[in-house]
């Protein structure tokens, strides 16, 4: 272990060195602490005599790797400043709390800069464990357990399932690195079939995580009853670790019988993800199935197994992230003691008392509808172009009839917001914090849409 | 090696097999995390039984921590166990039903 | 004159309605009224470099977008885009005008605003991707108009437009993709521009489907008749400024597109499909025609009339020859002002009856005289009274398309049969007979006026002398028709 | 140049239209009278001021209305005799109804809408006769056709009125889309509209072409002249006030029909299939006109009728290839039958509004000069010899007897016996009006203004045969010489002579029988099943119910049930509700059971390496 080592690790380090000592800092502190913490290991990881590249033997410090440290920090960041009039009406320990934000969005760094198994699947459990107890974290609201305990079930199988398939793989190539067991996988080992066999099981557990039909039943309820704020991290954090390993470091799509697989599971995402989307009427509900569509779109730059897919990819999960943190970030700032504004019903009327987030969530919906000129236009133009280049026509098709359908659900809420309603508001005008944190995702949104060149060089740049 | 990797696979997949026959006819949730603890016991003996035949320790260091992950998933679920246990009375799995659709 | 004509107009053309939009929602809708007029005096100054045919563009401008796909704001204005400019303009004048006593949220006033960018945009783009871009602006803010402020079945309605026009201009999207890609793959230059795209040689076994996705997403917006499920309920439902714009100037959209899209990326195709968009057009003039003559609710019948005449549009583009297609794109306009006139007129007679049902109306005139006269002139302009605009594009049309294919042109005459039934019906049910509702009503007032008056002399200006207009099409038209020859291989 | 100053006529009548739309409100109805009559009066003195134009037929251009492609269209007149003819025919019979309509109308208030619409008429009807292409035409063609529909549903709160305007208007435009189809063809044919230009190419088309063409300009003539089987909208068409049918449905627009034939008869006299059509058309209208004007009580009816009728005439004319003739019987007519429809008026007035026969009389007794006047128009009809219609009507017959074949020769019998009719019905009426006994009561004496403009109508019918008196009879047709038009084939003197006796004879049958008929005031009964068919002008309206309107609305009203509602509405809901449904139903899936989740996964394993296996296999 050399010095330059310990230097690239700085910034996971710091997460990970904040998560236990934020424990140690008073009650109110805390959340800006955690925040702190965040911003001090997005700011590592670019700080240039610090940016050494030199990667030790589990994981990276590329600029992927650091890239996307970046957002998941900013993300943790985000969720600690969203959760802080969300926590202090439901005496959460906030400490805790923002450990458990910074040990997951630790896990999450690790987890998409792993270049072994190992940390793979550390990175993962880290990941996994932190939101195991996050999602059960409010105790005074029983379905928060419920959702605890319909993440952690089948968070177990999963973890089993990649484990197995970890082992598996291992006895077949004898290595954990990734890029050896990818390439020799490719090459056609003596266990061929074995190696297949264990890539197919950590994939199941991948599309657990990433919610893909059949393995996305956990996501509503677990949305639902999870606290807004770590649903948001849950929705775009955990799902966007998952994916950017996916696009850097375990490319799939290079193992040619995996391909088909990972199309159907794209396939029913959208169809299953679609349909169950459209008689929903609880806002974080229908978020879930969008999610579960919007990864589909996400499998798409898996199979294109080209940069420009990749690249395409990363920028989707930039729009749809910060539409999605945005989304329930809205939610959480619009919860008052009594719960959550979770049904249309309660949204109705919301554009007379609260324009501004009214507009911005009205503003969300349809960029994750994909309405121009919104990021999430610009991220399905990237991503389908790309899919549709690499051939997948029939998928494309798909992915445009379920962008169709899912304009209906999206926009219903939307309806509701306008129509005068009679529901007393308990929510109080938004803090600070989360103000900026709606305000850039907003920005970001219309920035990424209107003219998406920096971004997309930026994410060119980092893409290996 | 005395024993072919075929066959600790074998084995490994029979008890992974076993594993998730609990995880899935059981309805207790300690049924449950003892099925999922019976699947990880198949990895772990995958893992040593590659480790044996590669020859090398990366597997059998990996098999120890895993170990060390298994007990910190356990210690979280055990600690939700009590909760629900106390709050609803009941382990079934299934009784926790009020989200769906 | 000339530091202005310096400025980028065409961009600040596109942006001011945006702008007006912010501004409305910051200073309330005041704001809309300014930028209405300030639109006009940029149309006007663009309108005043108009002057020399020679060039292929009045005006252009190229704006660096997305270097990544060689996406750029490219911006071009001929004549043709001139003259719909122009629509626009006026038509959004008209809205915010008819709306105004009706609407004070300056929400409304914005969402129109913003659409009308989208759909300058659309007029302008030379940039597939912009084009796409815009063409989805124009179309949201007025379906949200539509759910947030329209009649009983709102919801709807506006999810019924939404999701058929969106369903099309999805279709559109993976076409442009796939032109996009094959043209990358061709020449290594990946580009969105309209000019380096229609180069590309596409499969002819996949030029039918691109084509058949671009026609029928702009068919959809026209409306054509099997296409045209969403227009009843949409018309119906909408606020009449909304109305008004669906069918003033998106339908003129919808076939703008098929011309400046369309036909120069696919000539051959295009060449084979004349005919089926020959019996599309009959068949939407017939269809309409037809059906407007059984309506009740005077916004359905107006919707109805709009189709049927659409359709003659539509004809106009099927025989393609100088004529026909100078005829089409001058009637884009005069429909445009046409059926713009006959949903205020239709609003000013709900605003005073309460009603838009024929059964319920009645002798309006002996109450409403000017209204009654108001009415009257428009109904005979849609009835194509020579003399008014409609009659021009639509006798181009037919002299244009009876040299193509005679029967065509014979059908498309009874067509003009059918117009006379179903606006004479309407005239009767309005304006003639026993008077029904309220014993008194108060006749035009002056900001009534103000709104048809404009619309009454562009109708005569067009109708009576109609070549400072045809001889600004007549760039474009011959573009068009060289494009058709040269690379279609029409004789 | 003096070629403008021709514009002048039919934009003065139009400039007035202005005048009265847009100050009409501000000025006393005197005025606004005033400035209607004097706009068309001076249409009709700039009309003879610029006759000697006609000679030379002199072009006017005004501005490029279209320049499209191949089609050059100026908005251009052409000052010929044949125009100038009709011109100054419009114009002054026009003078003198916008007179008698002045007073005619003195109690009605909206006086303003009326004259607007009157002179609007008057400029489109010049800008027919005027226009030197089709195009044009066909602007003054449905110009007029728009005025007609707003004055035959001017008492618009009637619905009845209202709907009569709205037939016409139909009827007459179902004819226009065949007018519009040749317009369409003569222009891809020749490429041009001009009336000239085509006649000059028609030689140079294909017979059977020419055949086509011809009748389709038929049936736009017809249309617009009321004949068979587009004739029946006239009938209704005298819902409107009087001097509007004296002007519209009498002397001016539904002759517009005959005289686009003649302008159009080079093109025409090329298909002698196109020529016997035409005659045979005019022969049936005519004699089918006379029937239902035996039968009719309503006095403007029986004018209507016989206004279906006598145009039936000219076009009998044009197809016998005298032009000539048909325009000669297209200025008479116009006398008689405005002078008629004007007395029609008066009587009504004096009457307060009765328009039954069989409620009417003692016309002698109340205003003597109403009924010399009346007389006088009524003989004129009846073709009594030496009154204008006599000359008209017998160069006609005359014109027909002279082709001397089967088909021509029977056609004019049939006009012959027309002629019969109508000296029958003609004296009917005269006898109706003058018949002793108890009449609506009315206010007294016809005012002046009714009865001036009669005068020189009234003069014009009686001694209206010197515009082309034959040469039999001592006369040098100055009017087909002036015109310069085909007068077919020259009849002998012998035939010429002949018919002045079967013409006489025949009215003096008629009168003898009328007289016998008529003598005691026949009471107020329902005729037979005979009449009561006549007196609907045999059930074409039924007729044309049963064909043509009730399938176009049931057939409209079930497309817009079944196909529109139904299909076309339900189609996308119907998708979209698969949808929902389908989303319903799967929200099953999501049963909230954790077990069930974790068996969907372990299904979704199974299903990967279901898969994977297959793959692997294959």
């Amino acid at each position: 272990m050399t010095g330059d080592m310990l230097l690239a690790l700085l910034p996971l380090l710091v997460l990970f060195i904040g998560s236990v000592s934020v424990l140690f800092v008073p009650e109110r502190q805390a959340l800006v602490y955690g925040v702190v913490c965040a911003l001090l290991a997005a700011v590592l990881a670019w700080w240039p005599w610090l940016s050494v590249a030199s990667d030790t033997p589990l994981v990276s410090s590329g600029f992927f790797a650091r890239g996307c440290l970046t957002l998941w920090a900013l993300l943790g960041a985000a969720t600690c400043l969203l959760s802080e009039r969300y926590r202090a009406s439901r005496q959460f320990a906030a400490p805790e709390f923002a450990a458990l934000v910074l040990f997951c969005v630790f896990g999450m760094s690790v987890l998409s800069a792993s270049t072994s198994l190992v940390s793979l699947f550390l990175g993962l459990e880290a990941m996994t464990l932190a939101f195991y107890v996050l999602i059960a974290f409010d105790r005074g609201n029983t379905t928060g357990a419920e959702a605890g305990l319909k993440y952690l079930l089948p968070g177990f199988l999963a973890s089993a399932l990649l484990a197995f398939g970890i082992a598996l793989v291992y006895a077949a190539t004898g290595t954990f690195v990734l890029s050896d067991t990818v390439a020799l996988t490719v090459a056609g080992a003596s266990m061929h079939t074995i190696a297949l066999l264990g890539w197919t099981l950590i994939l199941a557990a991948i599309a657990f995580k990433a919610s893909l039909a059949p393995f996305h039943l956990w996501t509503p309820d677990v949305y639902q009853g999870a606290p807004a704020p770590v649903a948001g991290l849950l929705a775009s954090g955990s799902k966007g670790a998952v994916f950017a390993l996916l696009l850097a470091s375990v490319p799939l799509a290079l193992i040619a019988p995996l391909r088909p697989l990972l199309a159907v599971l794209a396939a029913l995402s959208m169809i299953v993800g679609t349909f169950a989307a459209l008689p929903q009427t609880n806002l974080k509900r229908m978020l879930a199935y969008s999610s579960v569509v919007h990864m589909g779109y996400m499998v798409l730059a898996v199979l294109t197994g080209h940069q420009v897919g990749f690249e395409a990819g990363m920028f989707y999960l930039v729009s749809y992230g910060a539409a999605t943190v945005a989304a329930f970030g809205l939610v959480a700032s619009l919860s008052g003691p009594s719960g959550e504004p979770q049904n249309y019903a309660a949204l109705e009327g919301l554009a007379a008392r609260s324009p501004w987030r009214a507009a911005l969530l009205t503003m969300l919906l349809l960029s994750l509808a994909g309405f121009p000129p919104l990021a999430g236009f610009m991220g399905k133009f990237v991503l389908f172009s790309a899919a549709l280049d690499a051939g997948y026509v029939w998928l494309v098709v798909l992915a445009l009839f379920s962008s169709l359908v899912s304009c209906y659900y999206y926009l219903r809420p939307v309806m509701r917001l306008f129509r005068s309603g009679q529901t007393a508001a308990d929510h109080g005008p938004a803090n600070g914090g989360e103000r900026l944190v709606l305000g850039l995702c907003g920005i970001i949104l219309v920035i990424a849409g209107i003219y998406p060149g920096p971004i997309l060089r930026m994410i060119a740049a980092i893409v290996p | 090696m005395i024993v072919p990797l075929g066959h600790v696979l074998i084995l490994a997949g029979l008890l992974f097999v076993a594993g998730l026959a609990g995880v899935l006819l059981r309805r207790n949730l300690i049924m449950i995390l003892i099925g999922v603890e019976i699947m990880l016991n198949a990895v772990s003996l995958t893992l040593v039984g590659a480790s044996a035949y590669w020859r090398h320790p990366d597997g059998q260091l990996f098999a120890l921590l895993l170990m060390a992950v298994a007990a910190a998933e356990v210690t979280v679920a055990l600690a939700l166990v009590i909760y629900l246990k106390r709050s609803r009375g009941t382990l079934d799995v299934n009784r926790f039903d009020g989200m769906k659709g | 004159m000339n530091g202005l004509s310096n400025m980028p107009l065409l961009s600040v053309l596109l942006l001011l309605p945006l702008a007006g939009a912010l501004a409305c929602l910051a200073w309330g809708r005041r704001a809309a009224v300014v930028a209405v007029m300030l639109e006009a005096v940029v149309a006007l100054v663009l309108q005043s470099g108009s002057a020399t045919p020679a060039l292929r563009w009045i005006r252009f401008e190229d704006w660096a977008w997305i270097e990544r796909f060689g996406a750029r704001i490219s911006l071009g204005l001929d004549g043709l885009s001139l003259l719909l400019v122009w629509l626009t303009v006026i038509l959004l004048a008209v809205a915010v005008g008819l709306s105004w006593p009706r609407y004070r949220q300056p929400g409304f006033y914005a969402l129109l605003l913003t659409s009308c960018s989208g759909i300058l945009g659309v007029f302008l783009a030379q940039d597939l991707l912009l084009f796409y871009l815009c063409w989805e602006i124009m179309l949201l803010p007025l379906i949200l108009c539509i759910a947030l402020w329209g009649g009983a079945r709102r919801v709807e309605a506006a999810f019924k437009l939404l999701l058929f026009t969106l369903a099309g201009s999805l279709l559109m999207l993976l076409a442009f993709l796939g032109l996009f890609l094959l043209h990358g793959r061709q020449t290594g230059d990946y580009s969105f521009a309209l000019q380096a795209l229609g180069t590309t040689v596409i499969p002819p076994e996949l030029a039918p489907w691109m084509f058949g996705c671009l026609a029928v997403a702009f068919l959809v917006k026209v409306p054509a008749v099997p296409l045209h499920g969403w227009l009843p309920d949409a018309y119906q439902e909408a606020p009449t400024a909304v109305t008004l714009l669906l069918s003033g100037v998106l339908a003129k959209a919808g076939i703008f597109g098929l011309v400046r899209v369309a036909l120069p990326l696919f000539p051959a195709t295009w060449n084979s499909f004349l005919p089926v968009l020959g019996v599309v057009a009959l068949v939407s003039i017939g269809y309409g025609g037809w059906l407007a003559y059984v309506q009740t609710d005077l916004k359905r019948l107006v919707g109805y009339i709009s189709v049927a005449h659409l359709g003659f549009i539509l004809l106009g583009l099927a025989a393609s020859n100088a004529m026909a297609l100078q005829g089409a794109l001058l009637q884009l306009f005069n429909h445009g002002i046409a059926t713009a006139a006959l949903f205020v007129v239709v609003a000013l007679v709900e605003r005073r009856t309460a009603s838009r049902q024929l059964p319920q109306l009645g002798g309006l005139w002996s109450r409403t005289p000017q209204l009654g006269a108001m009415v009257l002139f428009f109904s005979l302009t849609a009835l194509g009274l020579p003399g008014l605009n409609i009659f021009i594009g639509e006798i181009l049309i037919l002299l244009g398309a009876f040299r193509v294919q005679p029967w065509w042109g014979a059908a498309g005459m009874l067509g003009v049969l059918l117009a006379a039934c179903y606006t004479l019906r309407m005239v009767q049910g309005i304006l003639w007979g026993v008077p029904r509702g309220p014993e008194k009503m108060a006749d035009m007032n002056r900001g009534e006026a103000l709104i048809l008056a404009p619309l009454t002399v562009l109708v005569l200006w067009f109708g009576l002398y109609p070549m400072p207009f045809l001889t600004l099409l007549r760039g474009p038209v011959e573009q068009l028709l060289t494009h058709i020859v040269t690379t279609g291989g029409l004789p | 140049m003096m070629g403008e100053l021709l514009f002048l006529i039919p934009l003065l009548p139009l400039g007035g239209a202005l005048v009265i739309l847009f100050a009409g409100g501000r000025m006393p109805r005197r005025m606004l009278s005033g400035v209607a009559i004097a706009s068309v009066a001076a249409s009709a003195a700039m009309t003879l001021w610029l006759w000697p134009l006609a000679g030379d037929r002199t072009r006017a251009t005004l501005f490029t209305w279209l320049d499209v492609g191949a089609l050059q269209l100026p908005v251009e007149i052409l000052f010929s005799p044949l125009a100038a003819a009709m011109t100054l025919m419009v114009t002054v019979v026009s003078a003198l109804i916008h007179v008698y309509a002045a007073s005619y109308l003195h109690h009605e208030p909206d006086i303003r809408r009326f004259f607007t619409l009157f002179n609007l008429f008057v400029f489109a009807m010049l800008v027919i006769v005027l226009a030197d292409n089709l195009l044009l035409l066909f602007l003054g063609w449905e110009g007029v056709g728009f005025c007609s529909y707003a004055l035959i549903g001017f008492w618009y709160r009637n619905p009845d009125f209202a709907a009569a305007g709205r037939k016409a208007f139909l009827v007459t435009r179902a004819a226009d889309v065949l007018f519009g189809i040749a317009l369409l063809w003569l222009f891809r044919l020749t490429g041009t509209l001009s009336i000239e230009a085509i006649n000059l190419q028609a030689a140079s088309l294909p017979p059977t072409t020419v055949t086509i063409l011809a009748l389709l300009l038929l049936a736009g003539a017809c249309g617009k002249s009321a004949q068979l089987p587009f004739s029946s909208w006239l009938p209704d068409a005298m819902a409107g006030p009087t001097p509007v049918s004296a002007l519209i449905h009498a002397a001016t627009m539904v002759t517009a029909g005959v005289y686009l034939l003649c302008r159009m008869f080079p093109l025409i006299s090329l298909s002698a299939i196109a020529l016997a059509v035409i005659g045979l058309i005019g022969a049936a209208t005519a004699f089918y006109g006379a029937t239902c004007a035996l039968v009719q009580r309503d006095i403007k009816k029986v004018l209507a009728y016989s206004t279906i009728s006598q145009v039936g005439y000219m076009f009998l004319a044009v197809g016998a290839g005298t032009v000539t003739g048909a325009m000669f019987h297209l200025l008479t007519h116009a006398f008689f039958k405005a002078l008629l429809f004007m007395v029609a008026g008066a009587v009504i007035h004096l009457a307060a509004g009765e328009q039954d026969l069989f409620r009417l009389g003692q016309l002698s007794k109340r205003s003597p000069t109403l009924f010399w006047l009346l007389l006088v128009g009524a003989l004129a009809l009846a073709g009594v010899p030496l009154t204008a219609g006599f000359f008209s009507k017998d160069a006609i017959l005359a014109a027909c007897f002279a082709r001397q074949t089967l088909w021509w020769t029977s056609l004019g019998i049939a006009g012959l016996v027309t002629a019969f009719l109508t000296a029958l019905y003609a004296i009917r009426l005269v006898y109706l009006l003058a018949a002793d006994r108890e009449s609506a009561s009315g206010h007294g004496p016809a005012p002046r203004g009714l009865v001036w403009p009669l005068l020189p109508l009234g003069a014009l019918a009686l001694v209206g045969g010197l515009l082309n008196l034959p040469a039999v009879w001592g006369g040098h047709e100055t009017l087909g010489r002036w015109l310069e038009t085909p007068a077919g084939a020259l009849p002998s003197h012998d035939l010429e002579w002949g018919l002045a006796a079967a013409t006489l004879l025949l009215v003096a049958g008629a009168w003898l029988f009328i007289r016998n008929r008529y003598r005691v005031p026949p009471t107020v009964s329902p005729g037979g099943a005979g009449v009561s068919f006549l007196a609907a002008g045999w059930q074409l309206d039924s007729l044309i119910r049963v064909i043509i309107t009730a399938p176009f609305e049931k057939i409209g009203c079930l497309l817009e049930k079944s196909v529109e509602r139904r299909l076309s509405a339900t189609w996308p809901a119907g998708l979209g509700r698969l949808c929902q449904v389908t989303g319903q139903s799967w929200r099953v899936l999501t049963s909230g059971y954790v077990s069930h989740y974790l068996a969907a996964m372990a299904w979704g394993m199974v299903l990967l390496l279901a898969m994977l296996v297959v793959l692997l296999v294959l």
